[in-house]
């Protein structure tokens, strides 16, 4: 029973977060929402790093990791609004393509990735993972599974920021002659969304480990850290606007940043009652419960 | 990462599972006389069989064991959980010695004697005196809530030793044996019917100076401990909601997709949950604290104890319910206020560990 | 446009609160819900002060009033936790005997209803409305709006009744030494009680002048009203019990009597999932809206 | 209880609805110096159209008119909802003779000079200070969420003209003209990408004292009869959520019950507030004062607005909304802020309504 990451994994985050802290700051991710093109530098740095290749085997100029190494490193991706393509191509592409693509599949992507030199879009089209204009047949099980869980970790990184940007707004912000933090109005928003995160964390780390041994509730389980992961961050993005007040809706405050990356992250793969609605469909109660 | 169980483990689980099959009985409720001492020689079997708990993960696996079988209400927890670590942290080594054999074998039942009725949430308001003559302490006042206070052996209590001093000072942690002269429990009814708590009440009661526990006028330094073992202990176990949600799942209509998608939201709660106590096991397990952690995880397990209950009632209506039912339902209600209300529960979260001035 | 009631109605409020608060104290709402058969005399006194009889034509001896007459006493009724049938015998049976019935049972119904003499049970079964052993054809529909209304106007009592209660015990109760009423999340949950009944009461209200005056909308305001006034209350039942701790658990105090009344009442006729449920399947959003 | 409208009435809705749909038409958005012109002309052809809106009902038959014709942005609700009252009450013969033909023409646009950077729900806490010289007061200070702030012809303000004083002492109720030397409004650019409002910077402003409302250093008082004008005026119209939700009844999955369930909730809500704002016109049209009962109002049209379109981005996701949509979902994001947050509304409904001590 060890339900923590090891040394090498925390060692790792703190890479990812010592580096998106440097090369990300949040007027970049400004620039980039304003509508100014990704530079790809940020996305070779990280492949210098080792970050792209993750999961990419060792065979083909990867690390070999698995969903867990990565966990971690979408909560600092999350944490910082990071645009880069980390869940598509690390995530999803590489281990899909490695365990599902064929041998000349691999050789065109699995290098690139690790290298930072991939540049292709990824979907899921049915039956089929699409990368670039290549299809890996029969896969998508694994990739949705895969696509929850790395998305719920980065909406979960998405929430801590909005909780850590909240908090320090109210410690500073002064309404009536005391700090606006001191309302127990406010307290109670900041500790709810606390709670919600600790609900949600463990539930997206867990959806790690069941993706990384291939364990029979793989699927499910992602499902359900991607629903939790949602609905935290919902409840985040509604009190984290309502502490801030005006300040929060003006274009220069960087609040806005998280609220719509939050947005986008909750509607990938599906929104919860849509999610919800699909697990009814495939699993009785009895088999879920 | 590793969530497996060792084959140790496994094989302890498969044990206790086996006793449990054979040994598990219907006991009348503890809130009777016989029903009280049916469960205190359930109690004593329960310590004869000896499962060795001497780990968290072991304990777990018990605790989770014990739930699936449908075992019947643990009457020794205030004094295994919350009395025996209070000895072993402030104990004198005649008081562990006096005490801890007959907390563990069951032979004498313990209850905690912190609520009054003008301090529930405050607890530095407890107005119970204790003034010394001599080498005893006479105590007045009274206490609530007190789990089978009309049979338990023992009470250790809270009691202002100087009524001078300030709030949380001038308080001492006392022992008191229940069937000294003075003290007289009566049984408080709840909403639903169901006794089981007592208020107890404290007329001239003479307590031996040698049952103060730690030093006289630092017992709210020695309740720490008390409230800091029950945050410690682990949570409750997550099984226990799956259960009922499978309960739930089998009352509903179910073609009625609103009906399952409102049991989906609770069984998502519920993972999220056991996701969350296999966290704090793990901490626990590898020698970590859990301190102030414990006010999240209170806050967990209680409002989704309410809700699997709140919405349960909302989706088949109080018409079609076991006494059993309702039991669980009420003592859900209760889980927001008692050990700490969900509200002092968010002051604690916001301004200990997110440091949100007071 | 004057949405508010009359002198008439006002008056019949104030004699409705004063007998109810003389006849049927807590104490023997206590002892009816422990098993005590309930005695006809309250019953009776009510017939004498003309409340039973509201509804039931001039020439059967009643008052001829209508559905808005009877809102202001539900509310009363609701608020004491008034154990008689009010509104079975006259909220729903009077109206729809004296609309659908044969004169044989107008004779044998309506004077006894006024009269307080009339002892039976109300019920609605498929199309009919069945009073004791007498059916009623067809008027199911009228019964259910009558019965929807009234009994939203009991539960917003019964809530009304709750945040009265739990006002005054939290101005009361003293912890850290200081009112518990004086601490913001007392505040706010009192708050949000006190305006989900102004929300629910409304609707209520419109939905006795959508019945007395047969609008078309009037089932649909019923309804609506009815799933209002759940709600409220089950937030009311929740925040109510909650701001009284402990002391809400115990036989000894009263508030239980109105958590269960409140209960009793949102399975009345229906909770709010299951009248979602049939609006939806009766009618079109576009109708709805 | 009589819930129909005069023939009178009727007449006046369908003049009203007849008018609209010959005059609407679609204005470019009023945050530009050209959108904002085209406006105030719109506003002189409503005026010039002379619509008497002599009582509340019919007011409210001509705003929900309004609503119904997606009749443009109204620019001079500052100026007749919140400056001719306060004027009404406060003003000299002189200076209503002065402004309230120009508000009432539309000639004259007004802003609101009210919250600022420091002072957002916390009014009394304003910085921005007035200094008197002879006959004009010299203002310097900065004012912010000022609506149409870079347009507007006039601006009324709290300034704080007695800097000894305790906080809702000492203040002054300020026209100010913003066409004077040393006005300089600076458009703020909302997260959505949309202007209108502006922060408005006073640096050494002269202001005539006949420009003053009430007395000097009384101002606080003159702006609660401008706060209470605001709390009076008629709920937001409820046909508004109606019409946003046969809007989002069209976007969801109608084959998903549990997408209708949260649209049908969603109308439950509404029809609760359509039957709240009637009860509201009613007592107003009775000649009674709504006073604090208006925080109850501002909780449920908010509560609502936010919920409409929270649920409403829940059940149809971000990607397939107008950019009018998007606006709409924020501006109900900031319902629950702007004109005092829920949560300073349930204070007061707490402490005001129930009594709580505070």
């Amino acid at each position: 029973m060890n339900f923590d990451f090891d040394d090498t994994q925390y060692a790792l985050r703190d890479l990812a977060r010592e580096l998106f802290a440097k090369e990300s700051p949040p007027s970049r991710v400004r620039e980039i929402r304003d509508g100014k093109p990704v530079d790809r530098r940020v996305w070779k740095t990280m492949a210098e790093a080792g970050i792209c290749g993750i999961t990419v085997p060792e065979a083909f100029g990867g690390a070999g990791g698995t969903e867990l190494d990565l966990t971690l490193v979408y909560e600092e991706a999350g944490r910082i609004a990071l645009p880069e393509p980390l869940l598509e191509l690390t995530g999803v592409a590489a281990p899909i393509i490695a365990s599902h693509g064929t041998d000349v599949q691999k050789e065109r992507w699995l290098p690139a990735i690790a290298s930072g030199d991939a540049d292709a879009d990824v979907r899921i089209d049915g039956e089929d993972v699409v990368i670039g204009d290549d299809r890996i047949a029969g896969a998508f099980r694994d990739a949705y599974a895969r696509a929850f869980s790395g998305t719920a970790s980065l909406l979960n990184g998405v929430s801590m920021r909005l909780v850590e940007m909240t908090t320090e707004y109210v410690k500073d912000r002064h309404q009536f002659g005391k700090p606006v933090g001191s309302f127990q109005a406010v307290k109670h928003k900041l500790a709810s969304m606390h709670v919600a995160i600790a609900s949600s964390r463990p539930a997206a780390w867990y959806a790690s480990y069941a993706v990384a041994n291939e364990l029979a509730d793989a699927s499910i389980a992602a499902c359900v850290a991607k629903i939790a992961a949602n609905d935290t961050n919902e409840l985040c993005d509604g009190d984290a606007l309502q502490c801030h007040g005006g300040i929060g809706f003006t274009w220069e405050h960087d609040l806005h940043l998280w609220l719509k990356r939050g947005m986008e992250l909750r509607d990938s793969f599906g929104r919860s009652h849509e999610l919800r609605r699909n697990l009814a469909a495939v699993h009785t109660l009895e088999e879920l419960l | 990462m590793d969530l497996t169980y060792t084959s140790e483990q496994g094989r302890f689980r498969a044990k206790v599972r086996d006793w449990l099959v054979r040994n598990v009985e219907s006991l009348p409720a503890p809130g009777t006389r016989e029903g009280f001492e049916a469960h205190r020689a359930w109690e004593r079997k329960l310590a004869a069989a000896g499962f060795d708990e001497t780990d968290v993960v072991t304990r777990a696996i018990f605790e989770e064991e014990y739930l699936l079988a449908n075992g019947p209400e643990r009457i020794t927890v205030v004094g295994t959980k919350l009395m025996a670590p209070t000895l072993i942290a402030h104990g004198t080594p005649e008081q562990q010695e006096r005490w801890l054999p007959s907390i563990y074998d069951a032979s004498e039942i313990w209850s905690q004697g912190f609520s009054e009725p003008e301090a529930g949430s405050d607890l530095a308001g407890i107005r119970t005196r204790a003034v010394r003559e001599g080498s005893e302490f006479v105590v007045n006042g009274q206490k609530i809530w007190t789990s089978y206070g009309a049979f338990a052996d023992w009470i250790f209590a809270l009691v202002r030793t100087d009524p001078e001093a300030e709030r949380h000072n001038g308080i001492t942690f006392l022992a008191i044996d229940m069937r000294s002269d003075g003290v007289e429990p009566r049984p408080i009814t709840q909403l639903d019917g169901h006794a089981g708590f007592a208020e107890v009440f404290f007329t001239d009661v003479r307590v031996p100076v040698a049952n103060v526990i730690g030093d006289v006028n630092d017992g709210w330094r020695v309740a720490m401990t008390t409230l800091g073992a029950e945050r410690e202990a682990p949570a409750r176990p997550a099984a226990r909601y799956l259960r009922d949600l499978r309960e739930l799942a089998t009352m509903i209509d179910r073609d009625d997709p609103v009906a399952v998608d409102e049991v989906l939201k609770l069984y998502v709660a519920a993972k999220c949950y056991e996701h969350s106590t296999k966290r704090t096991l793990s901490r626990l397990a590898n020698g970590e604290a859990i301190g102030i952690d414990a006010s999240v995880t209170k806050l967990q397990w209680s409002e989704l104890e309410r809700r699997v209950f709140d919405v349960g009632l909302d989706l088949t209506g109080p018409g079609n319910h076991t006494e059993a039912w309702w039991h669980n339902y009420w003592y859900a209600r209760a889980a927001t206020i008692y050990a700490g209300t969900s509200e002092i529960q968010r002051n604690i979260v916001a301004e200990r560990i997110l440091g949100l001035p007071r």
